[in-house]
C-alpha cells in the first residue's frame, strides 16, 4: 500500500500523522511511505529522520497525493485550501475529520471519490483499543491542562510546611472524568493537590476514586447517564439543574478546574455560569477543555486566556498539539494501527462486515456512508 | 496395674501438649508432607509387632504377629520414602 | 541395665520423632526432619528386636522382607497425582498394625486378662480397624474405585450412632467377660463398618481431610498399643501423632474456611472451592482451587522470576503501595520481580504507571506487553493483580469474545499463575476467565490489599 | 482410689500450669494466665494436704500464714521500681525452699537412704542453695546494698570451676557414704557459697539477666525435690519453669545481643546498651535505654493517639513508605496517628511534605508545628523518626547551643518518646540531644526503614 | 528404685520440649513479669514443704518443714501477687 | 512600631511584602501598620482585606514614607523613582536590596540617613530560618522552573504504556541542589520525571538521594566545595573544566535542565556552552534560574525564552512574581519574623551584638555597616 503523510495545514498544527519510528514499522510491513518534506517539522522530527526510516521525501503535495492509495494527516483536509481536491479519486484518506460538524467536507470528499475514515469514530471496542485516537489526544489534553493550570495559579498545588509558614494544598476540581478527566486528576495529585471531580455516570465513581482523588456526582443510575458505547448521554433540565448547583458549591472552594465534560455530536453542556466564577475564589483558574465544542465555562473564549472576576479562564484549543513529539508519537500508532487494519493484499481493503472498518469509514464510492452521518 | 496408667496418662498429656505446640503453625502447603511423615512414624506399632510375630507363643498369635509386621512394615517403609519424594519437590530448582 | 539402656534409646528416639515432626513443619528443614523421624524409627524398632525377648526372628524377618519390597516399591512407582491415595493406604495397614497386635495380645494373654489390660486392647483394636477400614474407603475414593460424590443414605447420622452405642455395649460386656472370643469378633466387625459408614458419605475432595483424621486415628491405635505393651516408646509417640493430626485436620478445614464437624457429617457434596495442596488429586477439572497466603509464600519463595501483572483491581484497592513493599521484599531475597503493564490496564491510559509511580517502583522494573510477554514462560509466578481482560485467553482463543483481537498478557505460560481478586466475578468487559480454572492458576481471594499485605507480612518472618 | 483422684487432680493441674505461663506470653492473655497459674497451685497444695498422710498441721498453718502475710505485705508495698529485686528474693526463697525439703528428706530419711535417694536430694539440695545464695546477691545489687559494678578478682573463674569441683567430689564421697552429716553440711555450705561467687561479678544491670537464670535454677531444683519425693507433678512443673527459664535467659541475652556465656562470665562491666524491660531498675541516669521492636509494639498498642515526628533520617532512608504503612496499621487498630511536620525536618523546604505525599499520608494527618505541639502531652508515643535537631530540647534550654532560639516539636512531653535512628550521631547541627538520654525515650537503633518494616511485620500478627 | 527414676527422667523431657515450646515467643517486654509468674510456680516445692511440716517425724524434720513452709508461701503469694500488680501496667488505660 | 508596606514600584513585580494574614498578626503584637493603597493588588488582596486585617490603607506615598518607623518592600527602592528620597531621614527600611550589586542605592540610602536591611543577607543560623527570604524564594522559583520547563517540553514527563504505544518518561537533569534545586528535583520527581542532579558540594548526594534522584558530581572534598556559611565557592580552573565535561555528558540525555548554580556575590557559573547546547535532543528545555546574576547557560536571555538549536531557554527572571500569593505569603512571614526581632519597646531596637541584626543590617547613621560590603 501507498501511504502519503501530509504536512499539516491548519495553523499551529504542529503534530504529524506518522513518525519516523511507525514509518519504520509500515515499511518493514512492506508498505511504501512518502512523506511531505517538512511534515515532521512541528514535532521535531526532520526529513532526514523520515528518509532514514524508509520514507520517501516528496516536496510536491500534488505529486505525493496522486501516487498515493491513503493520504494521512491529523486535521481535516480544508477545502478552500485545495487538500480535498488534490485527492486522487479512489484514494482513501485517514485524519480527524470533525464528521458530526463538516457536513461540507464529507459531501466534498464523496464527491470526489475519496474513501474517508474519520479517525474520531473508531469504536470503542476492545480490539480497537490501539486506534483510539481520541483517547489518546485526551490523555495529552488532560495532563497538559493541569500544567497550564498550575503554571497560571499564583499559588502552590503541593501542601508545604515551611520556616515561612504553612502552605495550604491547592484544591483542584475536575468536571468530566473521561480519558482527559482521569489523567488530569492524575496529575493534579501527582503535583500535590487535593483533587475533587464530578461527573454524571456514576461508574466513574470507582475509577476517580482509584486515582485517590475524591468524587462528587448526581444520584443518576447507570441507564441515565451512559449509552450503549459508554459516551454520556445528555441530562434533562432537571437533572441539569442539580448538577449546576452541586457545582457551584464546590467551585467556590476550587483553585483550579479544569472541565472536559462532552457529548458527542452535541454541543458541550454549559457547567460553569458567569455568576458561578464569581463566586470563585480571586487568582483561581478554570482550564476549559470543551471549549471546542462550546465549552462547558460561559465565559471561555476559545483559543484565548481571559481573566475575568479575578479568574484566569484558559480556552486553548487543541492542546495536544503543544505536546508535539508524543501526542504524534502516539496518534502515530493509532493511525498505523488502522491501516494495518485496513490493508489488504494489494492496497486497501474494505470489509463492510467488519466492525472497525463500518464504524469508522464515513465516505465510499461517492456517498456518505456511516449510518449515524446519513440523514 | 493403675500406676503404669496412671504414668502413661501422664506422658500421653504431656505429648499431647508437646503435638500440639510443635504443629501449631504449618504453613498449609506442606499438610500433605507432613500428613504423610506422621503417618510413616505411626507405622511404629511395628514394635508391637516384631514381639508378637518371634515370642513365639503359639501358630495363631504368631500368624496375627507376622501380618501386623508386613503392614507396619509397608507403612513405615513405604511412608517415609513417599514423603521424601513429596519433600523433594520443595527444593529451589 | 538392659532395660535401663533401652529405655534411655527409647526416650532419645521419643526425641527425635519429636523433633524430626518438628522439622517438617518447615519447608526449609523438612527434609531433615523425615530423615531424623526415620534414624529414630530405626533406632526403636532395633532396640526391641534386641531386648524384646525374641524367639525366633524366621516371621520377623519374613515380614520385614515382603514389607519392604511391597513398601518400597509402591513408594518408588506411584504417580505423583496418585500419592494421596497411596498415603491412605499406607495410613490404613498402620492402623490394621497395631489392631493385629492388639488381637495377638489378646489371644496371647487370654487366661490372664485384667479388666485394665481388655480395656486398653479393646481400645488399640477398635481405633485400629477403624483406621483400616475408613482408609480402605478413603483410598478407593481417591482411586476412583468407589464414586467420589458423598454416598449418603437415609439416617445415616442415627445409624452410625446406633453401631458407636453397640460397640461400646460390646466393648463392656467384654471387660465383664474378656474370654467371649465370639463377642471380640463381633467387635472387630462392627469396628470395621463403623470405618467404611464413617468415609462412604463424605465427598471426593474432602478426602484429605478424612485421610489427616484417619491418620490422627492411627496415632491413638499406636498409643493404646502402648498401653497394652506398658511401652512408653508407644505412648508418647502415638499421642504425638494423634494430636498433631488432630491439630493438622482443624488446620486443614480451617484453611478450606469450613469446619471438622461439617466436612465429616456435613456430606453435603464437593465443593466449587476446595483446598487442595500439591499432590492432592486435582480438583474436578473446572473446578476453582482457592490457596492460602501460606501456599503462596512457598510457590514465590521457589521462584526466581516473579511477574506482577497489575490490574483496575489494584487501583480500585489502593494497592500500589503494598504491591511495592512486595516487590521489594522479594528482591532482598534474590527473587527478581518485574511489572508487566498491559497497555490498557486499568481505566484510562498509563492508569498503572500512575499508580506504579506514586508507590515508587523504578521505571526499569516496569515492562510494557512486547517486552515481556516472552518471558513469562521463564518465571515461576506471575502474580496478577486485580487483572482480568488483560489476562484473558478468551482474547486469543474465542472468536465470539467481545475482547476477541486483543492482544494479551501470556500470564498462563508462568509455572504458576496467582490470581489476587475478591470474587470470580468479571472485570470491564463482562465475560467469564478461564484462567481462573486452569491447573496451574492460584486464586487469592480477598481486596488485593489486605492479601498482598498479609504476603508481606508473611515474607518477613 | 485416693490416689487414683489426686494424681488426676495433680495432672490436671499441671495442665493448668502450661496452659497459665503459655498465656503468660502474650500480654492479651497474661493476667488471665498468672490466675490460672495460681489457680493450679490451690489445687496442688490443697491436694497434698488432704492426701499427703499429714499428722499435725500447726507448723503448716503457722508456716502459711507467716508466709502468706509477708509476702502479700512485701508484693502489695513494694515500689514498681524496686520489683525486680523482690522478685530475686522471692527466687531466693524458693531455692531455700528446695533445699530446706531436700535436707529434711536427708535427716527423715538418714536410715534408709538409697544411692538414687542421695542423688537426688543432693542435687535438689545443691541448686537450691545456689538458688538461695545467688539470689540474695542479685536482691543486693539491684537494691544497691552492694555495689552495683562488677566486683572482680584475680582468677576468679578458676577459683569457681574449683570449687564446683570440690562440690561434685564432696556429692560423690556422700553417695558413698550417705550418712556423713559433717560433709553434708559441708557441701550446703560450697552450694551457698558457689551461688555468691558466682553472682557477685556480674554488673547490675545484668542482673535481670540473672534473675531469669537463677528462676531456673529454681525450677531445676523443685524438678529434684520431685524426684526425691516421687511426685511427678512436681517434675513436671520444676522442668518447666527449669526450661522456661533457661529459654528467658537466652531470649534476654538475644535481646541484648549478648551471649549467656558473656553476660555470666564476661564481668567487663555495666554497658551503656543494656537492655531493660519496665519495672527493671533504670539504668543510671544518662544512659541509653535500646530496646526492641517488641517493646516498642506494647508500647504502641497502649497508645490511643501516637505523633510520628519524621526528620532527614527517614528521607535518607526512604523510609516515607513504611511510615505511612505503619500509619495505616495503627489506624486499623484504632489508634490515631499523627504527623507533626517541623518547618525546618529535613533539607528543603517542604521536605517531609514531598515524602510524605509521595508516599500518600492524607494532608488532614499533617500538623504543623503551632498545631500538634499542645497535643504531645496526649500522646502515647511520640516517634521520632530519623529527626534530631527538631526535637532537640538544647533549642529551649541552652543559651549556648547553635540552635537555641528555634522553636522545637515538644516530642519529651509524650508519655513515651520513641526514637528511630542508626546511633547516636547527631544531627544537622552537630550536637547531641539530651532528649535520647531521658527516662521515657525509647531508642530503635537501626535503619528507619527497616525498624518501621520490622514494627509492621510485628502488628500484622 | 530405677524405673521411678525412669519415669520421672521420661516427664522431664517432655516437660521442658513443652517449656521450650510455649515460651519461644514471649515479647522482651513481658520478660520480667513472665520471669516473676514463674518464680511464682517455683514455689510449688511448698508440696514438699507442708509434708516434711506436717509428717510429725522429729524435731529437726519439722523445724526445717516449717522454714521450707515459711519460704515457699512467701515465694508464692508474693510471687503471684507482684506478677499481677506487673500485670496491670499492661492494660490499655 | 509604624510599619509601612509600600506599593511596589519595579515592572511585573507583583508581590506585595506583607500580605492581611500577617499584617494581622502584627498589629495583634501592638504595632500599626499602614498600607500604600493597592498595594496588594498584583497578588490577589485587596485594599478591604487589608483594612480588615487592621491596616490603615493611605494613598499618598509620601504621607506614608513620611509616618513610619519601617518601611517593607520586596523589591530595592528606586533612586530614580523618588522612593529612596521619600523614606524619612532616621526610619528603617526592610527590603531585598541585592547590596553586592547596589553600590550606588546603599550610598543613597546612608546619606539618607536610614537604616537599612537587606533581606538577603539574613544569616543561616539557626534560629533565623523563619526569616530566610532567600529560602523562600528559591523554593517558589525551584517549582515553579519545573513547571515551566513541562509547559514548554513537547512531551510528557511520566512513563506510560498505553493501547498508543510506550512513552519514555522524561529525564531531568538539574544543576545546583541547593533550595531551588532540591525543589526543581521534587517536583520533576513528582510529576514523573528520571532525575539527576549535579552540584560540586558533596553534602548534597544524600539530600539528592533523599528526593529519590541521582546524584552526579565531582569528587571534590567539603571544604573544596563549601564556605562556612554553608553557601558553595567559587572553583578552581581544573576542577571546572572537570565539571564541564561531566555534565556535558548528561546533557545529551537530558529532555529538560534546571539550572540554579550560584555563588553569592559573583557571576553564576556557565555551565552550559552553546556548544553544548548543541548536541542536546531537538525539542528539550533549559530553565536557568541563574540568569539574573549572569547565568549558568551561555544562551540564556534575561527576561525571555529563546529557542536556539531546537533547544528552548528558558532564561525567565523573578519567577517568583510568577506565584504572588504563596510568594507573598512566604515573604511576608519572614519580614515579619524580622520586624517582630528588630521591634524594641518603642520603635525599633539595634542591638548590634545580635548576629542577625549586625548581619543583615547594610546601612545605619549615615553608613555602611556591613563588613562584607564596606571598602
Ligand atoms: N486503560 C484504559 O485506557 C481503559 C479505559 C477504559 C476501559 N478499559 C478496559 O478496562 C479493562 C482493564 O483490564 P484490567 O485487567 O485492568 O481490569 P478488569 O478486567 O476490569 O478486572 C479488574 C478485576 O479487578 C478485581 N478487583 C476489583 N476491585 C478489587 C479489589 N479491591 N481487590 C482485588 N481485586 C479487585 C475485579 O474482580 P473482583 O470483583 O472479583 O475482585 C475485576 O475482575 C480492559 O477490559 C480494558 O479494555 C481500559
Ligand atoms: N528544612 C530545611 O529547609 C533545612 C535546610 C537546611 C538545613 N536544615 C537543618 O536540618 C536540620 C533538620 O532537622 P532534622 O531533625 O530533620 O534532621 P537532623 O537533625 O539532621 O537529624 C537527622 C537524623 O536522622 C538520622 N538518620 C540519618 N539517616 C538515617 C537512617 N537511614 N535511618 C534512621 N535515621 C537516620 C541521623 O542519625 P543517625 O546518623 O544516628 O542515624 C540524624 O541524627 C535542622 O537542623 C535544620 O535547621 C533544614
Ligand atoms: N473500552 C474502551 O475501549 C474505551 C476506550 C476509551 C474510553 N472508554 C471509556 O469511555 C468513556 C468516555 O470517554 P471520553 O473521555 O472520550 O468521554 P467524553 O470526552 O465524551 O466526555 C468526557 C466526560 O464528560 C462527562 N460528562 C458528559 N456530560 C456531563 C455533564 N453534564 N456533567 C458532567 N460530566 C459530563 C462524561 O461522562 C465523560 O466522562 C470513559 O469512561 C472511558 O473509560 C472506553
Ligand atoms: N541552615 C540553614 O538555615 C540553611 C537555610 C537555607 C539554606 N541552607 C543551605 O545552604 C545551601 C545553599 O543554599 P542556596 O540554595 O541558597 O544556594 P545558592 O542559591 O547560592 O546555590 C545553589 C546551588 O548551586 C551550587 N553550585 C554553586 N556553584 C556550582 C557549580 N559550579 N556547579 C554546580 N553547582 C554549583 C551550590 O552548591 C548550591 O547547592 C543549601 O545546601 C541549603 O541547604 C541552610
Amino acid at each position: 500500500m501507498k501511504i502519503a503523510v501530509a504536512k499539516e495545514t491548519a495553523p499551529d498544527e504542529t503534530r504529524v500523522a506518522l513518525i519516523p519510528d511507525t514509518v519504520k514499522l509500515l515499511v518493514a510491513e512492506g508498505h511504501q511511505v512518502a512523506v511531505e518534506a517538512g511534515a515532521g517539522a512541528g514535532a521535531y522530527f526532520n526529513d532526514g529522520d523520515f528518509s532514514a526510516a524508509g520514507a520517501a521525501i516528496e516536496p510536491s503535495r500534488d505529486a505525493l497525493y496522486q501516487g498515493a492509495d491513503v493520504v494521512v494527516k491529523v486535521q481535516k483536509p480544508s477545502i478552500a485550501g485545495g487538500e480535498v481536491a488534490a485527492l486522487r479519486e479512489g484514494s482513501a484518506l485517514v485524519s480527524f475529520l470533525q464528521p458530526h460538524s463538516s457536513g461540507d467536507l464529507l459531501k466534498a470528499l464523496s464527491q470526489r471519490q475519496v474513501t474517508a475514515f474519520a479517525m474520531e469514530m473508531i469504536p470503542r471496542i476492545a480490539r480497537a483499543q490501539i486506534m483510539d485516537a481520541l483517547t489518546s489526544m485526551a490523555t495529552v489534553s488532560g495532563y497538559k491542562a493541569v500544567l497550564l493550570a498550575a503554571e497560571a495559579l499564583p499559588k502552590f498545588f503541593p501542601m508545604f510546611m515551611t520556616a515561612a509558614g504553612t502552605i495550604a494544598p491547592a484544591r483542584a476540581f475536575i468536571l468530566g472524568a473521561g480519558v482527559a478527566g482521569l489523567q488530569a486528576i492524575a496529575t493534579a495529585r501527582r503535583l500535590g493537590a487535593v483533587v475533587e471531580a464530578f461527573d454524571t455516570r456514576p461508574v466513574v465513581k470507582e475509577q476517580v476514586e482509584s486515582l485517590g482523588a475524591r468524587f462528587v456526582g448526581l444520584e443518576l443510575t447507570q441507564e441515565e447517564a451512559q449509552d450503549a458505547g459508554g459516551y454520556a448521554k445528555e441530562l434533562t433540565q432537571e437533572q441539569h439543574d442539580k448538577e449546576v448547583a452541586l457545582i457551584a458549591e464546590h467551585l467556590k472552594r476550587a483553585d483550579i478546574v479544569v472541565t472536559t465534560a462532552q457529548i458527542p455530536g452535541k454541543p458541550a453542556p454549559i457547567l460553569i455560569t458567569e455568576e458561578m466564577v464569581r463566586a470563585m475564589k480571586p487568582g483561581s483558574v478554570i482550564v476549559d477543555l470543551a471549549v471546542d465544542t462550546g465549552g462547558n465555562c460561559a465565559l471561555a473564549e476559545p483559543g484565548s486566556t481571559v481573566v475575568k472576576h479575578g479568574v484566569t479562564i484558559i480556552g486553548r484549543t487543541n492542546l495536544a498539539a503543544s505536546m508535539p513529539i508524543h501526542a504524534s508519537q502516539m496518534y502515530s500508532r493509532n493511525v498505523a494501527n488502522l491501516l494495518l487494519h485496513l490493508a489488504g493484499e494489494d492496497g486497501l481493503h474494505i470489509d463492510l462486515e467488519d466492525a472497525i472498518t463500518s464504524g469508522t469509514m464515513v465516505t465510499h464510492r461517492g456517498g456518505i456512508t456511516h449510518p449515524a452521518l446519513k440523514g | 496395674m493403675l500406676p503404669v496408667f496412671l504414668i502413661g496418662l501422664y506422658v500421653f498429656v504431656l505429648s499431647i501438649f508437646v503435638g500440639y505446640e510443635i504443629i501449631s503453625k504449618v504453613p498449609p502447603l506442606l499438610h500433605t508432607p507432613l500428613m504423610s511423615g506422621t503417618n510413616a512414624i505411626s507405622g511404629i506399632s511395628l514394635v508391637g509387632a516384631v514381639i508378637a510375630a518371634g515370642l513365639g507363643h503359639d501358630a495363631l498369635t504368631t500368624a496375627l504377629g507376622f501380618a501386623a509386621v508386613i503392614c507396619g512394615t509397608i507403612n513405615v517403609i513405604g511412608g517415609y520414602l513417599v514423603t521424601n519424594r513429596m519433600l523433594r519437590m520443595f527444593k529451589k530448582k | 541395665m538392659l532395660t535401663y539402656v533401652s529405655d534411655i534409646i527409647y526416650l532419645v528416639s521419643a526425641v527425635f520423632f519429636i523433633v524430626g515432626i518438628k522439622m517438617l513443619s518447615s519447608p526449609a528443614t523438612a527434609r531433615r526432619g523425615n530423615y531424623l523421624s526415620a534414624l529414630a524409627m530405626v533406632m526403636t524398632v532395633g532396640t526391641t528386636l534386641v531386648v524384646g525377648q525374641i524367639a525366633d526372628y524366621t516371621w520377623i524377618i519374613a515380614g520385614v522382607a515382603v514389607g519392604t519390597v511391597v513398601g518400597a516399591l509402591a513408594a518408588q512407582w506411584v504417580k505423583m497425582t496418585a500419592m494421596p491415595q497411596l498415603v491412605a493406604l499406607f495410613n490404613g495397614l498402620g492402623g490394621a498394625a497395631s489392631g493385629l497386635v492388639a488381637v495377638s495380645e489378646y489371644f496371647r494373654r487370654l487366661d490372664t486378662l485384667e479388666s485394665y489390660l481388655v480395656i486398653v486392647i479393646l481400645l488399640s483394636l477398635t481405633v485400629g480397624a477403624i483406621t483400616l477400614s475408613g482408609s480402605l474407603i478413603a483410598y478407593g475414593k481417591l482411586q476412583e474405585l468407589i464414586p467420589g460424590r458423598p454416598i449418603t443414605y437415609p439416617l445415616q447420622n442415627w445409624g452410625n450412632l446406633l453401631l458407636m452405642l453397640a460397640a461400646l455395649g460390646v466393648g463392656i460386656f467384654l471387660v465383664i467377660e474378656p474370654s467371649r472370643i465370639d463377642w471380640f469378633l463381633v467387635l472387630v466387625g462392627i469396628s470395621l463398618l463403623i470405618g467404611v459408614l464413617m468415609v462412604l458419605p463424605i465427598g471426593g475432595a474432602d478426602m484429605p481431610v478424612v485421610v489427616a483424621l484417619l491418620n490422627s486415628f492411627s496415632g491413638i491405635a499406636v498409643a493404646f498399643t502402648g498401653f497394652v505393651l506398658s511401652a512408653k516408646v508407644l505412648i508418647i509417640v502415638g499421642s504425638l501423632v494423634g494430636a498433631s493430626g488432630i491439630f493438622l485436620t482443624v488446620a486443614m478445614c480451617v484453611a478450606m474456611n469450613r469446619s471438622v464437624w461439617n466436612v465429616i457429617f456435613g456430606a453435603f457434596g464437593q465443593l466449587d472451592v476446595a483446598a487442595a495442596g500439591p499432590g492432592v488429586a486435582p480438583a474436578a477439572q473446572g473446578a476453582v482451587k482457592a490457596y492460602t497466603i501460606d501456599d503462596a509464600l512457598v510457590m514465590l519463595e521457589n521462584s526466581d522470576l516473579v511477574i506482577i501483572v497489575p490490574g483496575f483491581g489494584m487501583a480500585a484497592a489502593q494497592a500500589q503501595h503494598a504491591v511495592r513493599e512486595l516487590s521489594d521484599k522479594l528482591g532482598e531475597r534474590g527473587i527478581e520481580v518485574k511489572f508487566a503493564v498491559h497497555p490498557v490496564a486499568g481505566r484510562m491510559p498509563g492508569h498503572m504507571n500512575v499508580l506504579l509511580a506514586e508507590a515508587n517502583v523504578p521505571y526499569d522494573q516496569l515492562y510494557d506487553m512486547d517486552a515481556i510477554n516472552d518471558q513469562f514462560k521463564t518465571a515461576g509466578v506471575a502474580m496478577v493483580i486485580g487483572a482480568n481482560d488483560v489476562v484473558n485467553p478468551a482474547a486469543n482463543e474465542d472468536p465470539s469474545s467481545p475482547i476477541y483481537g486483543m492482544p494479551i498478557l501470556r500470564a498462563e505460560e508462568a509455572r504458576t499463575v496467582m490470581v489476587l481478586k475478591r470474587s470470580m466475578n468479571p472485570g470491564f468487559a463482562g465475560i467469564d476467565n478461564q484462567l481462573f480454572l486452569r491447573d496451574n492458576t492460584m486464586m487469592l481471594f480477598g481486596d488485593a490489599k489486605s492479601t498482598l499485605s498479609k504476603l508481606v507480612a508473611a515474607l518477613k518472618n
